[in-house]
């Protein structure tokens, strides 16, 4: 006799919608999936093991290469993490500056999200336009440090260099004209029924379920949580801005899209407070360490050998280490630096608590009982990089 | 002489090809014997200066049938059925029943005799074309039997539909 | 609540798990004894003014060279609804390198163990779905303990993965069109 | 073609039946060149229209503004690698492609490009049979996917045979209306039919079929919104996915030809044909020097415009959204359509 058997389909690691090299053993029934199974690990870098093994200055050129949709976000992070553990305080102008670059970051990130996402969709056309406006936050770039994608622009203790006339002239007509930007994306999908039918009601993750699960940033907040950590635990010149926090209502695909696009607006906003009251001085600070810092010894109880320990040798005290988690709030969601030093230049562990890693680990539960299309769906919208979930 | 070779032509070929659609280990392969059967047929049909009918057999069966056929052998795991023997053990009895029946026809088909010359003549659908005398038999001699034809159809649908939804 | 309350009120509610209380900056941490760690933790997920909702982050810390207690398991916790956090640590001794997971009160430690085991072998029991995550399932060795070498050792030798490959190539090279 | 008379004439007549039939051949390799350059070039007007939407130029390198890259693409794709899966049924999966093209290039047989000008004239069913071969259109594309022995590409096939019986159904019942008021299948007199209102277009008195059509004519053609079967962002490329070089471009040529001839169809039937309405020919008697091929080719082209326009508009549909939309609201309209349009053909 006939017996039943569910088609199981390989998704990926090669596959246009899978945003990188994301790997999903979907089982089918027809065209709804029974089950869902994610493997990641294909662009595994050992960024932690690497981190581990350079001074604190050598490891951020690192980070760039976590999330490259957002590198700077990426830097900023780290800096403010490693600021925070060595406590150096960067100088007001690298806060307000380093500000404005994590928030067109944000703008720049949010367009590859949507660019991709309604191109998995099927509108092809948001894609180009996205990408076109992507280009000029990427001059920008250009004009502060060089480089468009692996930036480096941060440093420990403020930024690399001060930002010119230009770059502001051309940051505020940037903040000028992006929001028609964002309304030519609007005309063409916000309203658009079968954007509506694909988005609406897909991929629900309750509010409650979303914190269980450990999501942070847009996919959090669509969820309704406004969890966001600008917020609640400020980090640069977040305290002394004015912004919103956008969150949905209806947990699905299509207002975790709101948020984002209102986060697009809310970050404008911010650049242009930073931009109008960006204020003079230095912008890195004079206890920045050196890009050749020197490595030190391991701060050691007397008579402890942790410093130079002999194979074989066990040691019975705790050593003093110091432990830091900081947490900043990068397009994808909270991206966390979890450190432990020795007292020498290099972390003795470093942690990166990548929100790309906790966002891919629920797509079993968006996509189970689903059909194909809404899987696409759930990718786009949970929004990961495979760089920053391998690490 | 050509209608005749044309015709002949179109017997052989029906038939090697009902032959292949049930001799082929590969349903695939039977379904796609079975449509080249379908045009064949069609062809046939335009024989008989009934256009109208040729199409309809193209659309409905090949068109849609053929296809469900399809569809549903497309999803089956062949793997075991193209292994297996074609033939069941009790072949040569089939055989012979079938030889027979033939038979029974060949000598039946010798006291063929065309029917009498009623209303529709080719030079009348020739000028009324196919499709309208085609529709006006339908719906004034034949109605009943139409309307029966339709509802049985209907609860054909509709049983379908029961079956499917029971399983929910 | 302050961290520093925080880790007191755990002190006192599990006064022999408790072995350490350490400060820095204004983070907290509490180094308790894993046996009863999963009690511990819903504890901490389910009193009412704790309320730790959101597991923000596990990960373990290799700290070669101490004689009973290798590992640690570090979760890093927060409450959405009361807005503190704590960081709660779990040592493992190498010999017996397992603790209970956390899955059942946070869904989304899953991976988080999965990495932890994947990179310093650290076993969690009740885990549903417990594999390698981010190395490839043959995987010898936990990459992010320190003794696991940054060099290869093989030397001048290939990885035998790589070997294969090229006698794959080898083997198929007649197949090429020249 | 009417077959009586091919019946009469055999018997009497050989060198008039040889010389017919070297005209038809003729007349049907003028057709087919002539199909496939402008296949060739919508696939060129495709990218540059597309190209300009987004802000973009299209094809720019292979002579002035691209427009050779047809060419190019033709040498390209010829000299590739016929690629066929070892664990495929090779027979079927050649096969495939060749049927997808020959039932939509069978199509144009009954297609009146301009005044007298059709390959079978006197084709009484000519509707009828070109739903057969849009339907057969189907089998290429099941087969294809089948054979290639690959989930997507059967994925895809599947998707596509549920989704081209569903919208032949509604296809075919939307144009059941113009069928009544022409009182014909045959194609050229639905054109005279029409010349005979001052409107001269039934798309005036027609327009919910019209739209109706239209949508059908979108998903019979795999065409943005209705791209399932080829879906890349979840199926890669669908049913063809296996297939490279020459027989790829099989399939290419039939989804193209297969939007002509739904353009063609559409003209026919909706928009007059080759002709201009009774009313503008009267108040611009000028116009009649402007040969009718013209004049079906602009709208043909208008039809193909309003294709790449929506792809490059809105987002696909889901399969489930789209099988209901098929069967709960195109059906019924269509239906309804048919009933209205004979009430008030039956009353006027």
């Amino acid at each position: 006799m006939l017996k039943k058997k569910e088609l199981s389909i390989n998704m990926g690691p090669q596959h246009p919608a899978t945003h990188g090299v994301l790997r999903l053993v979907l089982e089918l029934d027809g065209e709804t999936v029974v089950k869902c199974t994610p493997h990641v690990g294909y662009l595994h870098r050992g960024t932690e093991k690497l981190g581990e093994n350079r001074t604190y200055p050598m490891a951020l050129p690192l980070t760039d290469r976590l999330d490259y949709v957002s590198s700077m976000s990426n830097n900023i992070g780290y800096c403010v993490a490693v600021e925070r553990l060595l406590g150096i305080e960067a100088p007001a102008r690298a806060k307000y500056i380093r500000t404005i670059m994590a928030e067109l970051t944000r703008i720049a990130n949010h367009i590859v999200w949507i660019a991709t996402h309604a191109l998995d969709i099927g509108a092809m056309t948001v894609f180009l336009y996205s990408m076109r406006d992507r280009e000029w936050i990427l001059d920008l770039y250009e004009m502060v440090c060089g480089a468009r994608l692996t930036v480096t622009y941060p440093r420990i203790g403020g930024v690399r260099c001060d930002i010119d006339q230009e770059f502001m002239d051309s940051c505020y007509k940037f903040i000028e004209d992006f929001p028609k930007r964002i309304e030519e994306y609007e005309t063409l999908i916000d309203q658009n029924r079968i954007w509506l039918q694909r988005t609406v009601g897909v991929g629900i993750i309750s509010a409650a379920d979303a914190i269980n699960w450990g999501l942070t940033g847009p996919t959090l907040r669509g969820s309704g949580v406004a969890y966001d950590v600008r917020k609640a635990a400020p980090y640069d010149a977040y305290d002394q801005i004015d912004f919103e926090v956008p969150v949905g209502k209806n947990c699905d695909v299509y207002d975790r899209y709101r948020c984002r696009m209102d986060e697009f607006r809310q970050s404008i906003s911010i650049i242009k407070q930073c931009l109008d009251k960006l204020p003079d001085g230095l912008v890195l600070a004079s206890e920045a360490p050196p890009y050749d810092m020197p490595i030190g010894k391991p701060r050691v109880m007397p008579g402890h050998p942790m410093g130079e320990i002999l194979p074989g040798e066990l040691v019975e005290e705790k050593v003093p280490f110091d432990e830091l988690y900081s947490a900043t709030e990068v397009p994808k969601g909270e991206l966390g630096f979890y450190f432990v030093n020795d007292g020498t230049a290099r972390p003795y562990r470093m942690r990166i608590r990548a929100p790309s890693f906790v966002h891919a680990s629920v797509l079993p539960k968006l996509c189970e009982g689903s059909l194909v299309a809404d899987v696409i769906a759930n990718i786009g919208t949970i929004d990961i990089v495979l760089g920053e979930c391998d690490r | 002489m050509l209608p005749v070779i044309i015709f002949i032509y179109f017997a052989l070929a029906m038939t090697t090809l009902s032959i292949l659609v049930i001799t082929r280990r590969n349903p695939i392969h039977s379904v796609l014997f079975m449509l080249a059967l379908f045009f064949h047929v069609a062809a046939l049909y335009l024989f008989l200066n009934a256009e109208f009918l040729a199409a309809v057999q193209v659309i409905l069966y090949a068109g849609a049938i053929l296809v469900l056929f399809l569809f549903v052998i497309t999803m089956l795991n062949l793997k075991a059925e193209i292994f297996t023997d074609p033939f069941i053990g009790e072949w040569p009895v089939s055989l012979a029943i079938g030889s027979s029946l033939l038979l029974l026809i060949f000598f039946t088909l010798r006291d063929f005799l065309p029917g009498p010359v009623g209303t529709y003549t080719i030079e009348m659908i020739q000028r009324e074309t196919n499709t309208k005398i085609l529709g006006r038999v339908l719906y004034t001699e034949y109605l009943f039997p139409f309307e029966i034809a339709s509802l049985i159809l209907l609860i054909a649908i509709v049983g379908a539909m029961v079956l499917a939804k029971k399983k929910s | 609540m302050t961290p520093r309350a925080i880790a007191e009120l755990i002190q006192s509610k599990f006064k022999p798990e408790v072995a350490e209380i350490t400060e820095f900056g204004d983070q907290v941490s509490v180094l308790v004894n894993k046996t009863r760690i999963l009690e511990i933790m819903s504890f901490l997920r389910n009193s009412s003014e704790l309320y730790f909702d959101y597991l923000t982050d596990l990960c373990g810390v290799d700290y070669q060279g101490r004689k009973n207690e290798r590992f640690e398991v570090v979760y890093h916790l927060r409450s959405i609804l009361h807005n503190h956090c704590i960081r709660i640590k779990a040592a493992i001794p190498e010999k017996d390198c397992k603790i209970d997971s956390v899955v059942r009160i946070w869904a989304g430690a899953n991976w988080h163990e999965r990495e932890c085991f994947d990179m310093y072998g650290i076993s969690f029991t009740g885990h549903p779905d417990f594999r390698r995550i981010l190395m490839p399932d043959d995987w010898e060795g936990h990459p992010l303990r320190k003794d696991y070498p940054l060099k290869s050792d093989l030397g001048e030798a290939e990885w035998k993965g790589f070997k294969e490959v090229l006698e794959t190539v080898e083997r198929n090279k007649k197949y090429e069109v020249r | 073609m009417d077959i009586s008379s091919f019946y009469g004439f055999l018997g009497t007549d050989t060198t008039d039946f040889i010389l017919r039939m070297i005209i038809m051949v003729a007349k049907i390799a003028v057709v087919i060149v002539i199909a496939l350059l402008h296949v060739a070039y919508s696939t060129w007007f495709e990218r540059k229209i597309i190209g300009h939407m987004q802000i973009r130029l299209g094809p720019m390198r292979v002579g002035y503004h691209g427009l050779l890259q047809p060419f190019a693409d033709f040498v390209k794709l010829f000299f590739k690698e016929d690629i066929i899966p070892s664990s495929g049924d090779r027979p079927v999966f050649q096969l495939a492609p060749m049927i997808a093209l020959f039932a939509t290039i069978s199509s144009l047989a009954v297609i009146p490009f301009f005044n007298d000008f059709v390959i079978a004239k006197n084709m009484n069913v000519g509707l009828l049979y070109l739903f057969a071969m849009s339907s057969l259109s189907a089998y290429g594309i099941i087969l294809a996917g089948w054979s290639s022995n690959s989930k997507y590409a059967f994925l895809g096939g599947l998707r596509s045979s549920a989704q081209v019986i569903s919208y032949e159904i509604a296809l075919a019942l939307s144009l059941v209306g113009i069928m009544v008021l022409s009182g014909s299948l045959n194609l050229v007199e639905i054109i005279e039919a029409q010349q005979k209102h001052w409107y001269g277009m039934y798309v005036v008195v027609q327009f919910p079929a019209y739209i109706l059509f239209l949508i059908c004519a979108f998903a019979e053609t795999n065409r943005t919104p209705f791209d399932l079967p080829e879906a890349e962002s979840e199926l890669v490329a669908g049913y063809f996915v296996e297939y490279s070089g020459m027989r790829f471009s099989l399939f290419f040529m039939a989804e193209y030809i297969a939007m002509i001839i739904m353009s063609c169809i559409a003209v026919t039937c909706f928009w007059g044909g080759w002709t201009l309405p009774p009313v503008v020919m009267k108040a611009l008697p000028f116009l009649a020097v402007v040969p009718g091929l013209v004049w079906f080719l602009l709208k043909v082209y208008c039809h193909l415009f309003l294709f790449y326009w929506v792809r490059a508009t809105v987002p696909r549909f889901r399969y489930d959204h789209l099988m209901s939309l098929g069967w709960k609201v195109l059906i019924p309209l269509a239906l309804a359509n048919i009933v209205i349009t004979s009430i008030v053909k039956f009353l006027f």
